[in-house]
């Protein structure tokens, strides 16, 4: 099993389930977190004073899947997820020793 | 507010009791208890006018719970309700008698607790004694609000309210005194209606003695870059300006000090539209600026400018035509603009922009009189202007220092960092959203 | 606000007319519609005060939607604007009669919608009915916010409404009807100027009862331990509390009923004052005994302390000196310092302290009238606390009993776990913030 | 507040002052400054009604602010403070001219600055002219207001800011002419008292016309599906409403345009209990409907409905009786439960329910006056509504349809997505919460 | 080493956390978190629109832990959050190569 | 490749990204979480009731990097992080099989 984590901009996030969906992806969980990368924040001026903002607010999507569903899953998130411009984001897989449902107790692939 | 005025007005009332109760109904009067109605009208702008800059009290503490950092918000709240309550004791203890008994051309009144008349005895005056000491209690209370924005985020509380209760108490009311208490400069020809000098800039003195002695806060200036720590609600800054601009119609519209003519009540009038007048200049220069010289529109500039439109006009709002109260209030607002970020290159730490506000704009203020009231002049505006400043500068300058060097009025580094809320007070202001 | 104080103000009223028309003027009186100040300056008070007192709504409003936690807040909102309007509704439709009309020293008025007069038929008394009734009508809205912050996160809204509209309709008016109302109290001379026991009490023993019925929320006492939850959003609570304090000044000052003659605008503007000064008291010492006790300043007894200073000065806001109204205020505050911490252990769960607040601080300042007033015994004051405490708690308990064992008044526990907003009303009150 | 009845009020003011200083008092009047209380009681409640209404302005800051997400917040605060400034000094510059001076039967007044007599020659009529100048001026501001609910959240700021000014310089204005300028509507006896359509349906048409020329948020509408953009903040909507409550007080109650006799201090209280009830039934039958229909009490809709209900109330709350004014408010209340989703199915996005509130409660509120007045026609009220509507309407869709092809009215599909607080204003709202 | 991740219930917070004080974990990272699976939020109407939350809160807890406790820790989560509806969450286990205490510099088991 | 996970106090944020970038990295994603460990809260008191904070803030930075840049990352987080008191924080390491840039669709080094 393969843990997929993609870091993704928040306006996003509809379409990128939507697309799992349609390859029948049914979970996964959703952290706002903040971005430090090639794109930074605008510079804002507040009371006459400028500032760089160096964090840009993202979405960080964790799905735990099938090793063999790894591909097309990336595939899905790079095609909803991409404009094509700075800041899109990234998609990183860990491998997953372990997976346990607590309602059910079942297991690995059973569990997702 | 001066003494003087309060003599014109007590004055008016009498001739006007003399056309409301004509020689036939002095009979009937005399059995019956006395039904004035310039005691009554007089006393009912002061009750009013008296609720509203009370309600400011409301509205510096939100603008300011909105203009700190959300990890500092219920430090600033505590401070709003206690120098508020602090400033009422206080001013009934001393500051009020400092101010206004027996200062006589001189520098200042008599320390005694005012004594409140009884109502069947209360017949010194055109209005009713307490209705005029509630309306003068709340001004006090606006001086030390502004001490409390611009020094916010990184001063202990204690130390802040024993300043507060000596400027409520002495410093304030002496100024009062010099003006209002018919001291040296009311007998100079110093104007100044509603206080952009006597209130507002005292506030803005002390807050700057206090910005000096204090230091920044540690976050904001470093190795030559500023670093802005925005407000942490912006609603809540809206909501405390808007709160702001309905009492000022209290403050400049009471301060007329009688509502027992035909002409009082036009005046109070004037007043009101001037006052709005000014308000709405400062705002649409604040922001028609900001976007002229950072291609945005601010929105704190948008409040400041509100506020310094209403802080100038507060020294002459009843001369001024419609035209003239707009440039003041328009002025105002321009120098919200340019001196806020003035003060942070001078590495001047004023959280709210009460600085530029009160003290500046109130100097302006102040100095625009003669402009519309040819009973002023610009030596003595001037001349005003500098003993006020001389004086609360120098005193609170003392004062802070004194409380620095005895039980210490800063923050620990940590305690600025974590914020005030947790290690102060140990209380979050907004403790589920992080 | 008793008919005698009406009776009273009538008199004075005719006197005043009598004085303003001579007999000169009458002819010309009786082509002209009647102009008489004192009715317009009554009419004023009450439509002042009104407003004044309506304003308070939103102060618990804001106070509770600040002292319970996110989830519950929009619930909070919905409760309060709900009970102002179902209380305004009842107190038309019998309220105000079962309150005023034809109690005659007993204990209960009439079962009937209050008739407002068309302006040329109100005639019958010193003031216009109808601004009375509004006065009144606020008044009644206050004692339901009351129980609405102590139930708060775990009470039902409809059973919660069905208990506002029998207090507001029935318990509270029956209780007005005893002192204000001319019954059985005011004959005895029990003394209760603007309510510390007919609207605080008579809140906070409403609330008591509901307290107890309810139980408290599930995750505030367990194996011995006290779980505070804190207050999500301290800004808005402290909004809620200048608004209530501001309210105030309508509630006590326009309680003088009549703003008709000098002595009347005197003592307005002198409840003013105390009023003023008691809740300042109030802060002062509950932050300076949090302080003491807990090593911190504590703002939600700061605010709670205004509150109980309030209270306190209500049952006798005029004639107590400065010095006294400063005393019976800063009790106030203790009482808050002391009783909340009591409750919790008492295992009473009131969200908001509105129990102490209005129901202790308010017996205190019922007992205290004597200290001041002579024409007042502390027996028949103790029999008035007695007598309200005895049958609104009573009453109130029967009430929730009732509603307990038919509608059900308590969430679920799951409900409560995820909060009323989500389940009861599906409305988060910021839905972004998490 | 139309001409008639000012000149009406002017004489029952001259009858007043007839009584107040019969012959023998004559001579001393001549010699001391004029004390008439018509004038001051009058000049009283413009001013005090005045406060009220200006006070609404913040209502509707918060109310909005509450209603939009989180990352429009600033912009919407921004827009209101602007709004509010910029209104009060085209209302000065062209707009009070335009309503009242040399309509005269016609369409529409004078282009001139308005005079603000100073306060000794103030004594054309029975009030200050400035109290009534900044009276009328708070309402135009309203008529602003209720656009920038609607169109919150896409529309740019500078765009929207010139359409306040040709709105409240010029439209409103015109509006306000033919009723209350004793133009054309007046001559044919259309009534609208303090205006449910000069103001409320005026803003409403005005919103209208933008939201259809602007079309809706992006989030909003997509593939036959309605995706709620739930609102930010419930606690600050809740205190916008309560705000906006409480200033209708002044919005109705000064309508009376007089305080000067018993009958107009009547009038004022009527309007003040009927005002209330109806914003009360407005409340409850959005609660009780919205449980009904929805299984679930919705905290906006009972917002809404109190608005709705005053809306409602506002082209008559004097004639009603209590009963009838239930009535009206509470249908003013389903107006709102019914039509708010109604306009979701057509596609037009109001975010604050602006256009069901003032559009849609306001003609029901003006259709309902010969319900209860027997001066009103059903014809009549029927022509006016047209009338306003259809005027309003095209010329705001004309000014909208200009704006758009011109400089641009609707911020790009990127800046909406990320907010416009980053993005037009640089400024987040709650910058730490996320 | 491993990182136990576990999605739970939020109002389960304070029962895993003393289970896990019971076998003596001493140390862990809580994050919130929102989560997409077979619950559903609860479909809402706001003004009269009816729409469907996608998305319900969970809270993500991360523990670092050395191998050998890894089945008691998942036991203990198990049992604590577990309430047998739907929604109670998922546990994930991947390897952790290394592990560093800031403060000490000490590194691997003894830093967790 | 490997992926950094490291726990910091709040305000160590700042000098933590300036230590980081002058390394070069360029990259890096933070959370803010709640830890729970050696540190607790202060005891709090509200209302008269004492009552013990369990868990404090914290920030968590997750930094994808080529197995080489592992140390020199770890010693200028632990200089950058550091403070000697309790509660520094703890950095993680694990595996990371693949990396993704959504942009570009570069892969492993080439995305990070
Ligand atoms: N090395 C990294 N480790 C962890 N997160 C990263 C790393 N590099 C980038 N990110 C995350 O990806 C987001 C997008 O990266 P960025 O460099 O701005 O654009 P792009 O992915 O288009 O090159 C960043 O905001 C950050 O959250
Ligand atoms: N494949 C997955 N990857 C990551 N997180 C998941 C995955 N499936 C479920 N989750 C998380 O676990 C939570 C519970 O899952 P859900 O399917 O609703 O219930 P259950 O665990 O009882 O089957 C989800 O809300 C989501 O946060
Ligand atoms: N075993 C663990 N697994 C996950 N996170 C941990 C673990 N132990 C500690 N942490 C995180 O590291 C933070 C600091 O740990 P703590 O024990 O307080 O101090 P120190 O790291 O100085 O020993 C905690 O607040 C928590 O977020």
């Amino acid at each position: 099993m393969k843990l997929i984590t993609a870091i993704i901009k928040p306006h996003k996030l509809d379409t990128v389930r939507e697309a799992l969906s349609a390859i029948e992806v049914t979970g996964l969980t959703v952290t706002e977190v903040k971005g430090y990368g090639r794109q930074r924040g605008q510079s804002e001026i507040y009371r006459g004073a400028e500032y760089s903002v160096n964090f840009v607010p993202k979405l960080k999507l964790e799905i735990a899947v099938e090793a063999a569903r790894v591909e097309a899953i990336i595939e899905a998130i790079k095609t909803a997820a991409g404009s094509g411009e700075i800041g899109d984001g990234k998609i990183f897989v860990t491998s997953l020793e372990q997976a346990v449902r607590i309602r059910t107790g079942e297991t690995n692939e059973n569990a997702l | 507010m001066s003494q003087v005025k309060k003599l014109l007005a007590l004055g008016l009332a009498i001739a006007t009791v003399a056309i409301a109760t004509p020689a036939l109904a002095e009979e009937a009067a005399k059995a019956a208890p006395k039904a004035d109605p310039a005691f009554l009208f007089n006393t009912l702008l002061f009750l009013i006018g008296g609720i509203l800059v009370v309600w400011m009290a409301a509205g510096f503490a939100m603008l300011e719970a909105g203009m700190v950092q959300t990890k500092n918000v219920s430090m600033q709240c505590t401070k709003n309700i206690a120098l508020y309550s602090i400033a009422g004791l206080v001013f009934w203890l001393v500051g009020y008698n400092v101010m206004y008994e027996g200062v006589d051309g001189g520098y200042i009144g008599t320390f005694l607790p005012k004594d409140i008349p009884v109502p069947d005895k209360d017949t010194a005056n055109a209005y009713s004694a307490s209705s005029d000491w509630f309306f003068q209690m709340a001004f006090c209370a606006t001086a030390a609000s502004i001490v409390s924005g611009t020094l916010a985020e990184r001063i202990k509380l204690w130390p802040f309210l024993l300043f507060v209760a000596v400027l409520c108490g002495i410093i304030y009311p002496i100024v009062g005194a010099w003006t209002w208490g018919a001291g040296f400069l009311n007998k100079m020809g110093f104007l100044d209606f509603a206080g952009s000098s006597i209130v507002h800039s005292t506030g803005g003195w002390a807050a700057l003695a206090g910005a000096l002695i204090l230091g920044a806060r540690s976050a904001k200036f470093h190795d030559g870059t500023i670093t802005p720590l925005p407000g942490s609600n912006m609603p809540l800054a809206t909501l405390g300006t808007f709160i702001l601009w309905l009492g000022w119609f209290g403050f400049n519209g009471a301060s007329q000090l009688a509502f027992a003519t035909n002409i009082d009540a036009s005046a109070v009038s004037n007043i009101f539209v001037n006052t709005n007048l000014a308000a709405a200049a400062g705002v649409v220069v604040a922001i028609v600026l900001s976007q002229l010289l950072y291609g945005k529109v601010d929105l704190t500039f948008a409040l400041n400018g509100a506020l310094a439109g209403l802080v100038a006009i507060t020294a002459e709002p009843l001369t001024p035509s419609p035209a003239m109260a707009i440039a003041i209030g328009a002025i105002g607002g321009a120098i919200v603009v340019f001196t806020v970020p003035l003060l942070d290159k001078l590495r001047i730490d004023d959280v709210v922009g009460a600085i530029p506000v009160h003290l500046f704009a109130g100097i302006w203020g102040t100095m625009a009189v003669p402009l519309t009231n040819s009973d002023a002049s610009f030596a003595t505006q001037a001349i005003g202007v500098g003993a006020i400043g001389a004086m609360v500068f120098t005193v609170s300058l003392v004062l802070w220092v004194i409380l620095k060097f005895t039980i210490g009025i800063r923050c620990t580094p940590e305690q600025e960092q974590k914020g005030l809320d947790i290690t102060e007070i140990g209380l979050e202001a907004y403790p589920e959203f992080k």
